[in-house]
């Protein structure tokens, strides 16, 4: 079943979920809405013909051009990108949800997603990383704290607008 | 029964020297010696073990081991490594409990060296010996249990949370295993009839087939349960839970270096040595060579004076031949085997160890009573054997209670 | 008082020693790098493992939005520092797919060559240090022996033993040199006893059996659920291999490769035969399969070597010229996994048109692979820590990036 | 000046002895009297093998300083959190722990110097048939179904096979080990009412 039949099948029994999709990308994703995420993952995964039982990763990407000279051709955004894949019926599909930078635009409210661990357990770490690098809080993880960088770090390092800090515990920054 | 060639013990030929009323100098100056004797023994011992174990293991992974200290094959490597641990600075930790920590080692070494006292190293009058005991396998099997004491005190002195697990494991798996390597040990004493050692070691010396390992199928078997208690009770090879260094750093010995750390190490090596003579005695026919070869070539003690100092000196360089192959043995164990998990050792110890020793236990005795001569005598009777398995004990140790004796006679 | 019949659950044993949080790691030598194990013990009795990671973190993504596409693959052979080559392979692969770009002949059976004795070296590292963790410490000789001669082998090939940088988008950076297919021949004839002497030392060892079997025993739905991928996948029964089942992009580079993909059906692991049966006391899924299937893979790519032997010595020369660093990446994304000795290691690149890609991020296969231990070491013992992380075979680099 | 050298090692060891035993009773830290008791009994352990009594030597030896205090360390060790280790006792337990342990100490040197002539103990079996000698040797036979003191029985099969006291003397102590391992779990499994069911609100696990 190929990427197409699959967006066909999700849309007739969750309408409201999808908010867009492009099929001719190398690898071709469709967008659902952050609030109908947990609702169209379990579909994806307990429906008969797609059983997508097998959460690859789950990538957060920064959508900001912070280069004043270069002109940019996305208004600043963020992306949290899934990638699933089924081992029965052995195809992939890519799930994006886009994200405003800054939660209702206030600097410092990060940005909000409903968690997916108890639909993959592989999401539990896999979010945590997000939130650790990327800033993106996801609602309802059972246990959201930093997993890569030292837990009382301040910023999100793959943001684009990150600042090293000065010095972290009396060692140099920059 | 050859006649014994009596010789006067260390003690009074010391005395001859001394004007009368220095008599008890003769025991004291007696009583070094032989503890120097043994000591150096024991140190040599665990040199040797130290530079042969790195070279064993070093064959059995396909390399060279030391090959640069003190010529070729490194001899000097032991002494190297001695010099090298008396120099590092042994430390103490801050939280630990300062006696313990500095008397556990000493403790540990004491244990394991004191059995020595008791092992014969040839046979012959009254047999090289330190201290003839009456009892030496029950004071051997006895002093061995006092070893795991030191282990307890450097695992609480240490005052570290790993130290303190390998110590627990470690006294654990000692105090269990005591049980089956006694009952292991009893079977030779019983076939024997005794538990002094010299005794038990000249039962044993006409060729291999008198061995008491030979002597019946159970005692064979024996041997084996008594090798596995022997090593679960000096922590080698598969059973070396206290050191596991994937899990417990070091166990006990995590906190210790330099001097003390060695003293631990020797040790374990003087146990595993005392342990492999114990098992050469009890099983091997201990000086008694694979073929009576003191007997041919006139070595024995009724030929008096210097044969009979030839006859055992070769026995004893054929008792620790023995002894230095049951080490070997360890060590081959140690670099091939994985480590078992601490309830594995206890349930070996527990559910296969007592069991079949105990049942080894009762057919040594249903064998004893039905066939006195043992294995070889049952398929070709040899009158002088059968004699001398079946008589009671004739060569009574030196000094027997003697109220015991005249109680006995009135009867 | 009267102690009436009571249901086992209630009865609760007041004999609680306290419960000790005991520190094993981030500096513990049974801890395969810098991973930091907080067992919460009663007793010998683990009651729950926290794994804290983050002690290699150096955030080589970050890097990947500064560095041109092709800059950033020693990045890359430094994540997991045991199969540098499949790594390097991985995010050839997927800025390839990205730019539709085709790999000469030559250049794609070199890769399969290289990346599978990269695999052969990496399982010897998991099959000694497993021995040393479950305390024999002969194997990890003989296993690193042998691994030697494989550096040499990439030595000669690449001039460096760990982090190679030698696959590349676009082929390889360079040709072999000469003589050096007879000295792999010679290594493999080599190679073969010694998988037999590690199967007497270790798989048939009852102690070992007695270590691993029923222990640690990840079910197939659990497995695919946390997302752990590779030997470990495989373990738990499910046949799933990338360099068969993957994307076309994937599986393009095994085009024309005879192999089988190790996964136990119906009590069996296939080709099994010189090697020891499958004991009675082992349970689908537990260490002493992942232990298993690591070993019977080692064949598999001795076979795989020989196979790109042959077709290398038959296909036309030139093997492509590496990426030109001012080459612009055409705008869109890409997301690829390719089967790395220690499961799937995934890459996705993300380019605005620029030459430098304008996010590179890493997929690791032990992150996952990482996260079941919590759930593998509940209610176990002590001495059973080190087992299953050993059979989960992870590397730190890969975990933190 | 003849030193009669057997009487000498016999006081130095019972000295060591005292001096462990004092040890005891005076430290503080728990583990420290753990190790003071070894010395304590390793030294009466030496008495027995200076009064010629071997196998009572080992007896002593294995059973009480390898097996009994293992377990005292074990226990011990296990249960002596940093709170417990370093107990300090009060003046006044002191005070009572001197009056009890003199009026003891008195009684035992009462009865030590009531006996006649304290002589090494070869010179004393020489001369006397053993039942008329203060000896616990007839008692010591007489547990193994040996009777001196009925030497002069008439029948000489009876003589033969006096009921021993050793067997009775095993199956006791196999009883007590038996009764101990059930004392033992049963101390262990306490009753635990679940909180749902607790009607009168007690906090539950009160009740043992």
């Amino acid at each position: 079943m190929d990427t197409p039949a699959i967006l066909e099948k999700l849309k007739q029994n969750i309408g409201s979920g999808i908010a867009g999709s492009n099929l001719e990308a190398i690898d071709p994703w469709v967008e659902v809405a952050p609030g109908a995420l947990p609702e169209v993952c379990r579909f994806l995964r307990d429906e008969p013909e797609l059983r997508f039982n097998m959460l690859h990763c789950i990538s957060g990407v920064d959508y900001l051009q912070t280069d004043p000279k270069k002109k940019s051709e996305w208004e600043p955004h963020l992306e949290v990108v899934y990638h699933l894949s089924s081992l029965v019926h052995r195809h992939r599909l890519v799930l994006k949800v886009i994200l405003p930078r800054w939660k209702d635009n206030v600097e410092g409210q990060l940005p909000e997603v409903p968690t997916v661990s108890d639909i993959w357990r592989t999401a539990d770490w896999h979010e945590r990383e997000v939130y650790d690098l990327s800033g993106v809080r996801f609602q309802g993880h059972p246990d959201l704290r930093r997993i890569l960088c030292p837990e009382d770090w301040v910023g999100h390092p793959l943001r684009k607008d990150y600042q090293m800090p000065l010095e972290y515990h009396g060692i140099r920054g920059r | 029964m050859p006649e014994y060639h009596q010789y006067p013990s260390l003690a009074e030929f010391v005395s001859t020297f001394l004007p009368e009323s220095w008599g008890w100098l003769a025991y004291v100056l007696a009583a070094l010696v032989h503890v120097a004797l043994l000591l150096v023994l024991a140190l040599t011992v665990a040199a040797a073990s130290n530079w042969f174990e790195r070279k064993v293991s070093a064959r059995m992974q396909d390399r060279l081991g030391p090959t640069r200290v003190g010529g070729r094959f490194g001899w000097l490597q032991s002494v190297a490594d001695g010099i090298k641990l008396l120099t590092k600075e042994d430390l103490i930790p801050r939280e630990a409990d300062g006696l313990l920590f500095r008397l556990a080692p000493y403790l540990s070494f004491c244990a394991s060296f004191s059995i020595y006292l008791a092992l014969p190293f040839a046979g012959g009058a009254g047999g090289w010996v330190a201290q003839r005991l009456n009892i030496a396998v029950f004071f051997v099997l006895a002093v061995a249990g006092l070893e795991v004491f030191g282990v307890i005190l450097a695992g609480y002195g240490s005052g570290s949370k790993w130290s303190l697990f390998g110590a627990m494991r470690e006294a654990a798996q000692v105090v269990s295993y005591e049980v089956p390597l006694a009952l292991a040990a009893l079977i030779p004493v019983m076939v024997a009839g005794s538990m002094d050692l010299v005794r038990i070691g000249n039962l044993q010396k006409d060729g291999f087939w008198d061995w008491l390992i030979f002597h019946d199928p159970f005692t064979f078997l024996t041997f084996f349960v008594y090798l596995t208690c022997a090593v679960a009770s000096v922590n080698r090879a598969p059973f070396d839970l206290p050191e596991a260094e994937s899990e417990l750093v070091a166990g006990f010995m995590t906190e210790y270096s330099g001097f003390r750390w060695s003293l631990f190490f020797m040790a374990e090596y003087a146990s595993m040595f005392a342990v492999s003579v114990l098992a050469a005695i009890l099983f091997f026919g201990g000086w008694n060579g694979p073929l009576p070869l003191a007997e041919w070539l006139g070595l024995t003690q009724s030929h008096g004076g210097l044969a009979a100092y030839a006859g055992n000196f070769l026995g004893m360089c054929n008792l620790l031949a023995k002894s230095y192959l049951g080490v070997i043995v360890m060590m081959w164990l140690r670099w091939t085997l994985p480590r078992l998990r601490i309830d594995q050792v206890m349930t070996v110890c527990l559910k296969y160890c007592i069991p079949v020793a105990a049942a080894m236990l009762l057919g040594a005795m249903v064998w004893c009573y039905a066939l006195p001569g043992g294995l070889v005598r049952a398929v070709r009777p040899h009158p002088e054997a059968a004699a001398r398995w079946g008589a009671p004990p004739v060569d009574q140790p030196p000094h027997p209670p003697a109220a015991l004796a005249a109680g006995k006679g009135g009867r | 008082m009267v102690l009436e019949r009571v249901d086992p659950e209630l009865a609760e044993f007041d004999v609680h020693t306290d419960e000790l949080l005991v520190n094993m790691g981030p500096q513990h030598p049974s801890t395969h790098g810098v991973l930091r194990l907080v067992l919460r013990t009663d007793g010998e009795v683990v009651k729950e493992v926290i794994p804290h990671i983050g002690y290699l973190h150096r955030c080589a993504e970050k890097i990947g939005e500064n560095l041109a596409a092709r800059q950033w693959i020693p990045y890359t052979d430094r994540m997991d520092y045991l199969a540098g080559m499949n790594m390097n392979l991985g995010w050839a692969l997927t800025v390839e797919k990205l730019l539709g770009l085709e790999v000469p002949e030559r250049a794609r059976h070199l890769r399969v060559l290289i990346a599978e004795l990269n695999r052969i070296a990496s399982h010897l590292v998991a099959a000694g240090t497993y021995g040393l963790d479950l305390g024999s410490f002969t194997p990890f000789v003989h296993c690193f022996r042998e691994r030697e001669k494989i550096l040499d082998l990439f030595e000669r090939v690449c001039g460096a033993r760990l982090t190679y940088s030698y696959i590349t988008i676009g082929g390889v950076m360079a040709d072999l040199p000469r003589g050096w297919l007879d000295e792999c021949e010679a290594f493999l004839v080599s190679f073969e006893p010694v998988i037999d002497d590690l199967h007497a030392l270790l798989t048939s060892n009852a102690i070992l059996i007695h270590r691993t079997a029923g222990i640690g025993v990840l079910s197939p739905e659990m497995a695919v659920s946390y997302g752990c991928t590779g030997p470990v996948l495989r373990a738990s029964g499910v046949n799933w291999d990338l360099r068969r089942d993957g994307e076309p992009w994937c599986t393009r580079t095994y085009v024309g490769y005879k192999f089988e993909v190790i996964a136990e059906t119906d009590g069996r692991y296939p080709q099994d035969a010189p090697y020891p049966p499958v004991p009675s006391a082992v349970v689908l899924g537990d260490c002493w399969h992942r232990f298993y299937v690591r070993m019977l893979e080692v064949v598999q790519s001795v076979k795989l070597a020989r196979q790109a032997m042959d077709y290398y010595r038959k296909s036309p020369p030139g093997v492509g010229e590496p990426l030109r660093l001012v080459q612009k990446l055409p705008k869109g994304e890409a997301y690829l996994e390719t089967e790395a000795p220690k499961g799937q290691m995934g890459f996705m690149v993300v380019s605005d048109g620029t030459t430098v890609p304008w996010r590179a991020r890493a997929r690791s296969s032990s992150f996952c692979n990482l996260s079941v231990v919590s759930e593998l070491c509940r209610g176990c013992l002590i001495a059973d820590v080190p087992a299953i992380v050993g059979s989960l075979d992870i590397v730190l680099g890969e975990i933190d990036r | 000046m003849q030193i009669c050298w057997h009487s000498f090692f016999f006081l130095l060891v019972a000295l060591v002895a005292c001096w462990f035993a004092l040890a005891v009773v005076v430290s503080s830290n728990i583990v420290r009297m753990a190790l003071y008791l070894v010395g304590c009994l390793g030294a009466v352990a030496g008495l027995f093998f200076l009064a010629g009594a071997d196998f009572l030597g080992g007896l002593q030896l294995m059973i009480y300083v390898g097996g009994t205090l293992v377990l005292l360390a074990f226990g011990v060790m296990l249960t002596s959190r940093s709170q417990f280790v370093s107990m300090k006792t009060g003046a006044a337990q002191w005070v009572l722990a001197v009056i009890v342990g003199g009026s003891l100490l008195a009684v035992l040197l009462q009865g030590a110097f009531s006996v006649a002539r304290w002589a090494p103990p070869d010179a004393l079996a020489g001369d006397r048939p053993p039942q008329s000698a203060p000896t616990a040797g007839a008692l010591g036979l007489g547990l193994v179904g040996v009777r001196p003191d009925k030497l002069d029985q008439e029948q000489e099969r009876l003589r033969e096979g006096m009921a021993g006291y050793l067997l009775p003397f095993e199956v006791i102590s196999v009883h007590l080990v038996v009764v101990l391992v059930g004392a033992a779990y049963l101390a262990r499994a306490r009753r635990r009412i679940a909180a749902a069911t607790r009607p009168d609100g007690e906090p539950p696990g009160s009740s043992t």
